[in-house]
């Protein structure tokens, strides 16, 4: 079963996830903030690998991600670095990416990392469905490897199902039509969305994300899906109180 | 039934093109592709079309014998003559039907990416021509080169955002434009070039196809025959290029030339001739060439010229290198000029930076007396006169 | 047979015109009138000027219909597209007519004047064209306020002589440009507007004529009838107006409305309404209504608009002026600005300053709903960008 | 008889005729550089009236009527000065002038000034043969004013026998096709032109201008001519050395 499925089958609600860029603030920060996340008691992180032109992600992971690359980051140094930390860390872990570094770095040799990384979950949120349909999910079944699909208000129910049946780690709902960042509240609409998701009845977990920030939107998050996940707001508060503020952002997510 | 160079379902030329796109934008992106051919190929889009391409645009675009370029390099060189649409260049005749395409699905507010200038021009100017609002981003640097673009786009009531990350040109503004787009997905992206998730390089390349559609039956007129030995077109994105070869891509006698900007040299580290120095890659939304590092992290690219300074090129275009219906030549900064003052010396016209490029291959090429060639004459180049006024002293 | 509005065997339009030059100058003014007519009705001339026309120029221009701008005034408001001929504006029409007829005169070596530097532009662009020597008079505040013109005629290598006398602005250069040709008489004089000694007014505008008799068969094609209510342009020397009224000065029922440049206020003292503050007198060469004062000295003139700050206007304007042929109006500089905004906002067309002056006088018409009215947008304002862009934020 | 006619009649060779524009460099320097001019023994004189567009000028006599202008010099003023000195002046006077200043001052009342100042000669360079013989020429005959005419290298023999008949002063002899201003030397091809002309045998009187200044050109040109007129030269002197410099400039001009 996939890790991260498993984690949310056990635990049930209010799964915290954590996004954070590798490789950043410092090059060698990556394990650290692992470490302290796990300390903190996050229920899975999703390892951010920077990328030069990310299409989906908004003003802060993007700037996080120039300033990991400028520190010299890449995909051997990350996966050296998850390699190096297999065996301590015991929170699961995603690795958020683009397809051009899959497919530059080679989808099989890719693979073989993650997987050699211990992790079983991906995200690419430029990677289309149909694409992932003619090749990818052949290569990623081939290793073990479960995609994540994100939905959206605008995603239609058919194409919902299809996601679903997809699925074997989580289904990442995306808050709003906006791109990752910090917004302050959830609106009745978006409440509306998340119960008409809901109504679904998907056999997938639900995961959302973006816009979530705080205590307050975290907790509304959970009323709804199995868990949120906070990217934005956490990669500000690294940027402003270092590794050493993990904790305290994290118990300020969990409890007002 | 499709040929061999229009996209097959899934929007591919060859291995090159589909959707690359967040989920975020498949609805967007999805409306476009189950409309645009109906609505292009519709009677009431096609008189509009036409009709503002005649009226508005200023088509057809002459197709110009230019004697003393072709005495000089002793070859038959015709000019077609985009320099002389609205707005100074090629990019209308996409933005003009872009509009009306966003019109038909009931979009009120445009957004685009802009390089030189010329592509928010021409945006700027069919949103008011259609009293739509619109947003152009444009990379930092780019709104200092094209500063005469930016006031016009200014004057035409549109918003220009600039572009400050990466090399802030031309794919950090397409960057922008479509974070700004997953954000508001009832805008109409009107993109500039033929780049982008299918439907958006088909659809540029059709709308653009009017170049050719001009040129057979202006080459016939002229000279009897609809083909020319070869053509040549400079390529950034690859929109002109497109545009001028369409009706002739499957008619392989015709040669087909596209120029990129090879910068201070193509090997020099600062450079933008993409199928040299590139690999095939994801960028905006679509497989193709690309340059990049070992990682796939994209490369800054460099070119003198605004409109030429994209790591990628169009999908089609990718197909056409990859296949070899298309030679791809390339010409540096310095070439460019000189031929940019070469065109305004004998012939009068003084063609855009970007322009200047297809121009710069003519000394390289091993012409026949009896050889027809046109070139296409993409843009003017008001809006690089302080450039060219640099280096006409220097 | 001469027509009414045709120059009588002197030179003389009803009093104005006729040749007061210095004897100097006699033989190259009688050189051209001895000549002009057979040249230009040749069937060699017309063979090399229209297809120059057709395939260099880009003519026709295209024939407009301004929906949004018709709704907005309440008429049929069509625009004769001048703007988008090469070079930018109607200026082009003359000179590749001149450029033929100096060359069948066996002239090598071409001087000007410019005020807007349009006329400086075209003529560099045709001396280009036809390897010819090019030296281009402009005032040096001209200089100053239409320098993206200045580099163009620079890249063209023409030689840009500053006239530094008087007003520093057209009227001096006009001088510079005549004295120049008084001590170089073999040079060809290729004068930019409707003015000067007889036959340089009669030859601009049969030059210029090929604008009316395009709207002629375009308003046909488009509206079943050949002739407008009413046709307005602006009126520097007058050579668009000419243009754009040649073919119907005859047919009193179509109205002619020719706008001058009120500067200020007609009676600030800062103006350049010929019309309204000039009386009989000579400037340039020909007899005409003229801004002076009560010695007969020449006022400088004043407008926002380099190529209307002009103390006289053709003599053909004269007449028709005195004659009531046409009405004569007139815009201030703000007046001018604003109808630029206007026609950008609305149909996404950046005009030249001069041509704004035309389409400012719109809200001071009275004006019928089936009123069908051609504006002639006589140019483009790319070389107007830096005065628009402080006035837009201003 | 036409006052200067008569005296190049009486004196025959060598006349020194000098061009200077009125008002100039002072407002009332008018009267005082005339009759200086009259003690230096110069033949006639060309009273300059200033001209905001003086076309068929070079740039010293240009720049001095600009100057002029700025002095408040205008018809009016010139007609004084030249009516304050009509009894003390002994030297014959021509006006020079733009047809438009004749125009819009009013035709006839341009000539009366003129005759009532005592003179009969006027030269008026943008006044084309063509409009004397259809209209000034009545108007002038009828005052006794005669126009001078200009003759250049490139006037035909048909055109210049005209003039020879219209001429009751003397013909203004254009040295070279060039407008006002100091040259050198006279060239081969000039001293071809002079004796083309002189070869004609024409009735009226032969003065040279344009491009004379300095002893050696004024002593050529009256090889040729009945004498020679100078302007831009003497304008520079005046401007550089005042009136007080005006007796040895006509010095320098008749002995070197
Ligand atoms: C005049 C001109 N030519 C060419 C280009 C390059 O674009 P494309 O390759 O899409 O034609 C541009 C882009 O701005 C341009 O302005
Ligand atoms: C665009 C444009 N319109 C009008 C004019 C005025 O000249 P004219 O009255 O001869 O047409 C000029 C002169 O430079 C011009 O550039």
């Amino acid at each position: 079963m996939n890790t991260i499925a498993k984690h949310l089958e056990q635990k049930g609600r209010n799964n915290l996830s954590i996004y954070f860029t590798s490789g950043f603030p410092e090059l060698n920060d990556t394990q650290k903030v692992i470490e302290e996340l796990g300390e903190a008691g996050v229920d899975f992180i999703e390892v951010g690998l920077p990328y030069s032109d990310p299409l989906a992600d908004g003003p802060t992971i993007q700037d996080s991600s120039t300033i990991a690359l400028r520190n010299g980051i890449n995909l051997d140094i990350v996966f050296d670095q998850l390699m190096s930390i297999k065996d301590s860390n015991k929170t699961p872990l995603v690795v958020m990416g683009y397809l051009n570094q899959v497919l530059k770095y080679g989808e099989k040799r890719f693979c073989e990392k993650v997987v050699a990384c211990g992790i079983d979950t991906v995200i690419l949120p430029d990677l289309p469905m149909v694409e992932y349909e003619n090749h990818y999910k052949a290569l990623f079944d081939s290793y073990g490897i479960n995609n994540v699909f994100l939905i959206t208000p605008n995603t239609s129910e058919e194409r919902i199902r299809k996601i679903d049946e997809y699925t074997q780690s989580f289904i990442y709902m995306v808050a709003s039509s906006a791109i990752t960042g910090a917004k302050g509240e959830i609106s009745d609409q978006q409440i509306a969305y998340f119960e008409r998701i809901k109504a679904m009845n998907l056999k997938s977990k639900l995961i959302i994300g973006f816009g979530i920030s705080n205590h307050s939107t975290f907790s509304k998050a959970c009323e709804y899906a199995n868990g949120a996940i906070i990217g934005s707001a956490f990669i500000k508060n690294l940027q402003n109180n270092g590794i050493q503020g993990i904790a305290s952002f994290v118990k300020g997510i969990r409890n007002a | 039934m499709k040929t061999k160079f229009q996209p097959d379902e899934n929007g591919y030329f060859g291995e090159f093109g589909g959707a690359y796109i967040p989920e975020l934008l498949y609805p967007n992106v999805k409306e476009i592709e189950d409309n645009y051919i109906q609505i292009i190929e519709s009677e009431e889009f096609q008189k509009e079309y036409r009709g503002l391409l005649k009226d508005y645009v200023g088509r057809p675009s002459p197709l110009y014998y230019a004697t003393r370029l072709s005495e000089k390099y002793k070859a038959h060189i015709y000019l077609k003559r985009e320099d002389l649409v609205h707005t100074g260049a090629h990019k209308i005749n996409n933005t003009i039907g872009q509009i009306l395409i966003a019109q038909k699905l009931g979009k009120t507010q445009i957004i685009a990416e802009t390089g030189a200038g010329q592509h928010g021009v021409a945006t700027a100017t069919v949103c008011a021509l259609m009293g739509m609002d619109c947003t152009v981003f444009m990379g930092e640097k780019d709104i200092v080169r094209q500063a005469p673009n930016v006031a016009r786009m200014k004057m035409l009531g549109a918003k220009v955002v600039p572009a400050t990350s990466g090399s802030k040109t031309l794919k950090d503004a397409t960057n922008e434009a479509i974070r700004y787009w997953i954000q508001n997905p009832h805008t109409f992206y009107l993109i500039g070039s033929v780049v982008g998730p299918h439907p958006h390089p088909d659809m540029v390349a059709r709308l653009q196809a009017i170049i050719s559609e001009e040129i057979k039956w202006q080459m016939k007129e002229k000279t009897g025959k609809e083909n020319p030995d070869t053509i040549i077109a400079c390529v950034g994105g690859g929109s002109n290029a497109a545009g001028a070869f369409y009706h002739y891509l499957e008619n392989e006698e015709v040669e087909l030339i596209a120029v990129e900007a090879a910068g201070l040299g193509v090997t020099s580290g600062e450079s933008a001739a993409t199928s040299q120095l590139g690999e095939v890659g994801i960028i905006h939304g679509s497989k193709t060439i690309l340059m990049q590092d070992e990682y796939g992290q994209i490369v800054e690219p460099y070119s003198i010229s605004a409109g030429l300074d994209y790591p990628g090129v169009g999908p089609l275009h990718a197909f056409l290198f990859d296949s070899k219906r298309a030679k791809f030549m390339n010409a540096t900064d310095q070439e460019a000029l000189d031929a940019a003052f070469e065109l305004t010396k004998v012939e009068g016209i003084i063609p855009a930076l970007e322009t200047a490029h297809a121009f710069a291959v003519l000394p390289k090429m091993d012409l026949r007396e009896d050889q027809v060639i046109v070139i296409n004459l993409s843009g003017r180049g008001d809006k690089d006169l302080e450039t060219y006024i640099k280096h006409l002293d220097a």
